[in-house]
């Protein structure tokens, strides 16, 4: 191999990085092929690296894992940047997941996609991390019980709309065969579904 | 004819052919805007040319073979679709009207620099590959995301008609060449004239259709002699006799 | 005072962790309070310390801001901790539409189509859903105002530069050889000959 391997600290930082919670050292060893006692001299240097004395980004031990934080020092800041940060805009196909989650929702993963007809996994991931969509409840009939997606009261809001009765009725946007055609593609059963099969993250 | 040696993908492909000499791609572009007629070019020429440049050990082996048999596979049809008789170009006003030489390079050119604009794109995409942002993300304070409601209900209008594109797995792997179905009209015509339905009648659709573009190639390089006495009749093969 | 302000560069971390998307200078000044030259200053030292050399973490300035992301080199741990694999790298058919967007547009999908000679309708909405191409605006004049596509913040992350005039210019990328010769061979009487038969060649 002409490239050199990175360092273990380096592959300990990428991995905590990446994640939101808590990660213990096992797992970290497994994510990055170091052995055990190797993950354990890192995170040593790691954390005189990420102390508060000398960091913005501190790593902390907490329920049995590691995990990157902001530096509480430095907390006014994080928070003046929250206040000021202008939400990323939707996207296109967010707008339409949304449309699907208004118009025929509650309604699961897998009809969205149907519906849409494309893999729209990482487009439902996002809206649920910005709350715009929720889960509500599940789909008891289909195999796996999958959750059922439903817009959120902050949705409504976003929209400055009273209530969902505000928006345009589903049959003055398309018509009666289009709506027919629709509701097909919601009723097919997930194993016939042409649409592109994605690996479904629950 | 020569080729340059094969490069990272079909860009490097170069024909020599009596019609038009210069890279592959061109030859494509020029066949697609309706500037070079198909049947001026030979199918099962270019399907040796592209055999003779092949590196089977190239690690881009299986992308490049993907890339010819696709455009190849679009020849063969378009070349098919232009000998059926009630077909119209397609409506499109501006584009049906016989661009000048001049326009038509004026359009290459474009094209040209799109085609390496993309293979620039291509390395600065494979170079940044790997980077993921941060998972510690704070979520914006509430209230402040707007919604654009007449944006949702375009999105739902164009969501819930939309015609979903036709499923194509039931055509299953297609496992024909142009060259084989050449191989086996020539050798049926050994032995005299055939119709076209005893040629294919235990044929998929699929390989009679390839059947179909690969006579039309032959009768083109003036292999094969194409006898239909009536329009839509029944068609007939025969072997022209070489020039003595 | 008891305690002393954080380093520049300490907040600026911490600021930086907490975002998915790059920050504008011009943020990053007011959420931490920092003068622009403060922040000039402290992004430099960042950059060494982020270094794809020194950090399993980089520092990045792409689409007019600054940005932290994992270093490629260590891709794989973070690959297998996500039990994620790599999105497929995009088609050249996809490569030729960015091309499009970002040096012909904002155009409509017509338009595209007429550059490349081929429908790319598929195309489009795929780098749609992928947040490459975004819809802005739309072209008036033309019947049916079809929606202008241009490039989007996530395709100059994707792409790794800084701002578009990073790329280099069109006309740089084509010799006027070539381009010459492209003329000469479509004007030239020969080009538009009757082909003899081809010779036999099994």
């Amino acid at each position: 191999m002409s490239e050199r391997a990175p360092a273990p600290e380096h592959l300990l930082e990428a991995v905590l990085l990446v994640s939101a919670r808590p990660i213990r050292p096992a797992d970290l060893a497994s994510a990055t092929g170091l052995p055990p006692e190797a993950v354990e001299t890192a995170l040593a240097n790691l954390s005189e690296r990420y102390s508060p004395e000398t960091s913005g980004v501190v790593l902390r031990a907490v329920a049995g894992g590691y995990l990157f934080s902001t530096n509480p020092a430095c907390s006014v800041a994080v928070e003046r940047f929250r206040e000021e940060a202008r939400p990323a805009p939707l996207s296109g196909a967010a707008h339409e997941v949304l449309a699907c989650a208004l118009y025929l929702g509650p309604l699961t993963r897998g009809a969205v996609s149907r519906v849409r007809g494309v893999n729209s996994d990482a487009v439902v991931r996002n809206l649920l991390e910005r709350n715009l969509l929720a889960e509500a409840g599940a789909d008891r009939d289909a195999p796996g019980a999958p959750a059922l997606l439903a817009v959120t009261d902050e949705f409504l809001a976003a929209t400055d709309v009273a209530s969902r009765e505000d928006f345009p009725p589903l049959d003055s946007l398309v018509s009666r065969e289009e709506l027919d055609r629709v509701r097909e593609r919601l009723t097919s059963p997930e194993a016939t579904s042409e649409a592109p099969a994605g690996p479904e993250t629950t | 004819m020569t080729f340059e040696s094969a490069g990272r993908s079909l860009a490097d492909f170069t024909v020599e052919l009596d019609v038009y000499s210069g890279p592959y791609e061109w030859l494509l572009a020029l066949i697609l805007k309706d500037e070079l007629e198909i049947f001026e070019v030979p199918l099962r020429e270019l399907v040796g040319l592209y055999a003779g440049s092949r590196d089977p050990e190239s690690p881009n082996a299986l992308d490049r073979d993907t890339d010819f048999a696709g455009s190849a596979a679009a020849l063969i049809l378009l070349k098919s679709r232009t000998l059926s008789p009630a077909v119209e170009p397609e409506a499109d006003g501006e584009d049906a009207v016989a661009a000048s030489p001049e326009e038509l390079a004026e359009r290459l050119q474009e094209y040209l620099k799109v085609r390496r604009a993309a293979e620039d794109l291509r390395g600065r995409f494979a170079r940044a590959a790997g980077h993921y942002p941060s998972a510690h993300v704070v979520p914006p304070k509430p209230g402040r995301l707007r919604v654009a409601e007449d944006r949702v209900a375009l999105a739902a209008r164009r969501t819930f008609s939309r015609l979903l594109e036709p499923p194509v797995r039931h055509l299953g792997p297609i496992t024909v060449t142009v060259q084989e179905l050449v191989g086996l009209i020539r050798a049926s015509l050994l032995r005299g004239p055939v119709s076209f339905e005893d040629l294919t009648r235990n044929m998929d659709r699929l390989r009679s259709a390839v059947a179909f573009a690969a006579a039309l190639s032959l009768a083109q390089e003036g292999g094969v002699r194409l006898l239909q006495p009536e329009p839509l009749g029944a068609l007939t093969l025969e072997l022209v006799e070489p020039p003595r």
